[in-house]
């Protein structure tokens, strides 16, 4: 078992990555069987990433050298605690997909399913080799993979506009990959490698020189943009709201925390806190922005009528909240960073889980009604009562009432910014967190409490394979929040080595 | 390291890069991206590549002008419209 | 005027990367750290840790596999994508601009064009098959025999390359990319060693080398014949119009 | 005016790099300034081209041969540096593979919109 587990990190890329290039083939001549083919190898996928984690946590990080070679002549792949979030990826990987059984029949030909399902695997794939590489030339490959399986899942559907908001997306994603490779250019000429932890080595040998800070603005822009940071938003709005909603869950739920996790792989694995180059500045101009991206998200959800463009501007404040808590960080007193981290990592998690709630649930009520305006939904809670209700805990949960999974991560970044001596960021986060609650009030109030549209009139429940993925992500939802020392005690971890700190480091009196 | 022959060709990559970004013709540009291309190839191969000068000539110049060209071919041809 | 701030902003930009580019190690110096540090092991005992003379091959299938493990992925992905926006040509629905286009092809282009390609897809064959010994490998050959797809069918017509190359067939070889990597990577993976590895312990001394150039040959086959495949279809996918 | 020489004396050295740097920039003028999307994404073109020609630079070495080690070939000759050179095989077939995708987004909104240009297109919504 121990021997096996070993193996597990990369056996979950290569499930994923080999699974989807076989897709076409198995279903060559039954376009329906590549469901079945695509939820096995996501089953195949779960397994591997949960022997990995066990392993995580039991015997900690998993270093696989490929081909044998060792680390600065091979590649590594590194499983970390941070890494974990593989878990929640190849999760979220079967629902999705068991979710697009029925309804993707509803937006694509029967087809363009197997490429739909290839397409669904790869970007999988891409992410979970992304968070798991320990190699920056690696790292840029797997984004790739991931960026462009992602414009095309946008524009796989006939719509009109579609094929513009992915080609927005293209052109923005692929100048933020050009640049995060010209940062790792820029590093291996002045380190002459590309494994991380040698970077890291090697850089305190020979110090910060301009081109280090400026291969460190390189990557800075470049993963906000995939994260979609306050001024390179843009492409957001309209890609994660125009695309199929099993697709936009993935999207909002997991592709723009890739950009997060890079940027805390660029950030703590390679410049390390307390190592050659002091980007505190760095840090702390993205907190800034990471404070007008919340009230700028924020503010623009409250005015759409479309429940998905909600959401997704929903998503772009919740990113940052995420980078107000990763980047509230101290050089040499590495400890006060802590709070705003755990919390940060955590709402990584909780948000992927919230948000793909919502994005599935809002599919579901577009599924069945044909309609996507807040204004033609009134009154659909009493038809379909289960998808509603979802949807309520899910609003509950991401405007952060205090049972549900949203409140505690909130809860622990508004702390560590205080801890930090900003309180005005408390102040911008505590403001975007009202106008987050009162535009799910608004939606929940549309839903149940305004007089039913009359045009819906035959409209029941939707069908099961769409509503037990919804309905597990919302136990999730709620276990997150009722039981929330659980994902407190799976990132302790996390946060802590990010920090610098030991494993196994308790702030005091926490 | 510098040869004068290495200068002229950078220089001529410059000059072909904002031959490309002028030209209002599309099919003009292509054209011009794919000497560009060659030029590169030629760089690296002077550069001591010549695996990736073969790539480039066969995917840069090749493919993706081949590309470019269909594309133009089933869009528009004039930048403005 | 906007154009003027955009102007601006390239320029501050330009001065950013110009003072990174000043502060780098002097080009083309053996004593860059970029050169002194990995790359003397690899130029010493590539060519026997790696199983090649030609180093750069050496890197791409052994040292750093997985990197292109991924790279055939990515355009795998393209195609996907292309198929994905576009759909996949069907010449019940679809025609070509080649096709409808009145002109007559000269004969001394179909001429020239039938007896080219014969040998233009044995230089590809020999590229990828010699990639261990010298310049290319499996990409290389592969554009080069999507090229000779494309020649055909704007000589000899859209309909005639589709039937030539039937879908079923195509559907198989496009993915033979990462198959290639997946047979050859799973086998050390099964006798206990990490993946990718290509040489098996277990074997008579003797035949480990056989066994690993056996192996580099399925990777360099697999990512010829798929990438070639894959522009081709690209290409047909692109190049095709609906039927009136 | 010694500082000035020897800045001069280190843009010269670093002459690939300028010249990739100044091919970024003028790619990226091109994404943001140009209105037709096939020009930006020959801009784009250009851009990934330029970080190439900058990593193939850092790996060149004076006097340096293409590192195929065969027969003919003593211990004294200078190789250039292998890793850069696999780095870009692998980044050429990526921009190729963005490229495809791109080109095929445009063609279909051209048929669903009827113009390439950007700023006509945002009216279009």
């Amino acid at each position: 078992m121990i021997e096996f587990s070993q193996h597990c990190p990369v056996l979950m890329t290569i499930t994923l990555i080999i699974g989807g290039a076989l897709t076409p083939i198995v279903s060559i001549s039954r376009k329906k069987f590549s469901f079945w083919w695509a939820f096995f190898v996501s089953l195949l996928a779960f397994f591997f990433c949960s022997c990995a984690v066990w392993r995580l946590y039991t015997m900690g990080p998993i270093s696989y050298w490929l081909s044998g070679w060792e680390p600065p002549y091979g590649i590594e792949v590194y499983f970390d605690y941070v890494s974990t979030i593989t878990f929640l990826m190849t999760a979220l990987g079967i629902l999705v997909i068991v979710y697009s059984k029925r309804y993707i029949l509803h937006d694509i030909s029967e087809e363009k399913l197997p490429t739909y399902y290839t397409l669904v695997l790869l970007i999988l794939g891409g992410m979970v080799g992304f968070s798991v590489t320990g190699d920056m030339f690696n790292l840029y490959v797997f984004l790739e993979i991931l960026s462009l399986s992602g414009y095309a899942l946008i524009a796989i559907t006939e719509e009109k506009l579609n094929a513009m908001a992915s080609f927005k997306y293209l052109v923005m994603g692929s100048v933020s990959s050009v640049s995060v490779l010209l940062g790792v250019a820029l590093l291996y000429n002045v380190t002459g490698t590309l494994n991380m932890a040698d970077i890291a080595l090697r850089l305190q040998q020979f110090g910060p020189t301009t081109a280090v800070y400026v291969a460190l603005v390189l990557f800075i822009i470049g993963f906000s943009v995939k994260a979609a940071l306050f001024p390179v938003h843009a492409w957001l709005p309209d890609a994660h709201a125009l695309a199929p909603s099993p697709v936009s869950a993935l999207l909002s739920g997991l592709v723009i925390k890739i950009g997060i996790v890079g940027m805390l792989r660029v950030l703590y694995c390679v410049y390390k806190l307390g190592g050659p180059v002091d980007f505190t500045s760095v840090t702390n101009f993205m907190g800034w922005l990471a404070a007008v991206t919340v009230l700028v998200g924020a503010f623009f959800a409250f005015f759409q009528d479309d429940i998905k463009m909600i959401f997704a501007y929903s998503s772009i404040s919740n990113i940052g909240y995420i980078l107000m808590g990763i980047s509230l960080v101290s050089f040499t007193q590495p400890e006060r960073g802590y709070l705003g981290m755990m919390g940060g990592l955590v709402h990584v998690f909780n948000h992927a889980i919230i948000k793909s709630t919502l994005f599935l649930c809002a599919g579901a009520l577009i599924y069945k009604t044909g309609f996507r305006k807040l204004s033609d939904l009134r009154g659909i809670g009493k038809k379909m009562p289960i998808t509603c209700g979802v949807l309520t805990i899910a609003a509950l949960s991401i405007a952060g009432i205090p049972p549900t999974a949203g409140f505690i991560c909130k809860w622990y970044i508004i702390l560590g910014t205080i801890e930090f001596g900003k309180p005005i960021f408390a102040v911008a986060l505590l403001l975007g967190a009202m106008l987050v609650f009162a535009y799910y009030i608004k939606i929940i109030n549309a839903l149940f409490f305004r007089e039913p549209n009359e045009s819906i009139t035959e409209v029941d429940e939707a069908p099961l394979s769409m509503l037990v993925p919804i309905i597990i992500l919302a136990i999730g939802c709620l276990v997150m929040g009722i039981f929330a020392y659980l994902p407190l005690a799976v990132i302790r971890p996390a946060a802590a080595t990010m920090l610098g700190l030991p494993s196994t480091y308790l702030p005091l009196g926490g | 390291m510098l040869r004068s022959l290495d200068v002229l060709l950078l220089i001529f990559l410059l000059v072909t890069a904002i031959g490309v970004v002028c030209t209002k013709d599309l099919l003009g540009a292509a054209i011009i991206f794919s000497a560009y291309s060659f030029t590169m190839a030629i760089v690296w191969q002077q550069l001591g590549a010549p695996d990736l000068a073969l790539t480039e000539a066969a995917v840069g110049a090749g493919v993706t002008t081949v590309l470019f060209l269909i594309a133009i071919s089933r869009t528009v041809r004039r930048e403005d419209e | 005027m906007k154009k003027g701030i955009i102007i601006f902003a390239v320029f501050l930009f330009w001065l950013l990367l110009v003072s990174a580019m000043v502060s780098l190690p002097p080009m083309g110096s053996p004593e860059n750290p970029a050169y002194s540090h990995i790359v003397p092991r690899y130029l010493e005992e590539g060519v026997e840790e790696a199983g090649a003379h030609n180093i750069i091959t050496g890197i791409i299938l052994n040292y750093r596999g997985y990197d292109t493990m991924g790279e055939v992925t990515v355009i795998l992905t393209a195609l996907m994508g292309v198929l994905a926006v576009l759909g996949r040509e069907n010449l019940l629905h679809h025609t070509s601009k080649v096709d409808e286009s009145t002109i007559e092809r000269s004969v001394i282009v179909k001429c020239v064009v039938r007896l080219l390609v014969p040998f233009i897809i044995l230089f590809a064959l020999y590229i990828i098959l010699h990639g261990a010994e010298s310049p290319g490998g499996g990409f290389q050959g592969g554009a080069i025999l999507g090229a000779s797809v494309i020649a055909l069918t704007l000589t000899f017509g859209f309909s005639l390359t589709v039937k030539k190359l039937p879908l079923k067939y195509r559907t198989v070889f496009e993915s033979a990319g990462p198959l290639g990597f997946f047979i050859s990577g799973v086998i050390g993976l099964f006798c206990g060693l990490n993946f990718l590895t290509y040489i098996i312990p277990s074997v008579a001394p003797a035949y480990q080398d056989l066994i690993r150039h056996l192996l580099l040959l399925i990777i360099e086959i697999g990512i010829g014949v798929g990438g070639g495949t894959i522009i081709a279809s690209v290409f047909l996918a692109m190049e095709k119009v609906g039927k009136e | 005016m010694n500082d000035l020489t020897e800045l001069f004396n280190k843009l010269f050295v670093n002459f690939n790099y300028i010249v990739a740097a100044t091919l970024f920039v003028i790619g990226l003028y091109t994404v943001i300034a140009k209105s037709n999307l096939i020009k930006k994404f020959m801009g784009l073109n250009i851009i990934e081209t330029s970080v190439f020609l900058f990593i193939v630079s850092s790996g060149a070495i004076v006097g340096g041969k293409a590192p195929i080690i065969g027969e003919g070939v003593s211990s004294k000759t200078a190789f250039v540096n292998p890793i850069p050179q696999a780095l870009i095989l692998t980044g050429i077939v990526v921009a190729m593979s963005t490229t495809a995708v791109a080109l095929s987004l445009m063609i279909k909104l051209y048929e669903q919109c009827g113009t390439l240009n950007a700023d006509k297109l945002k009216e279009l919504k």
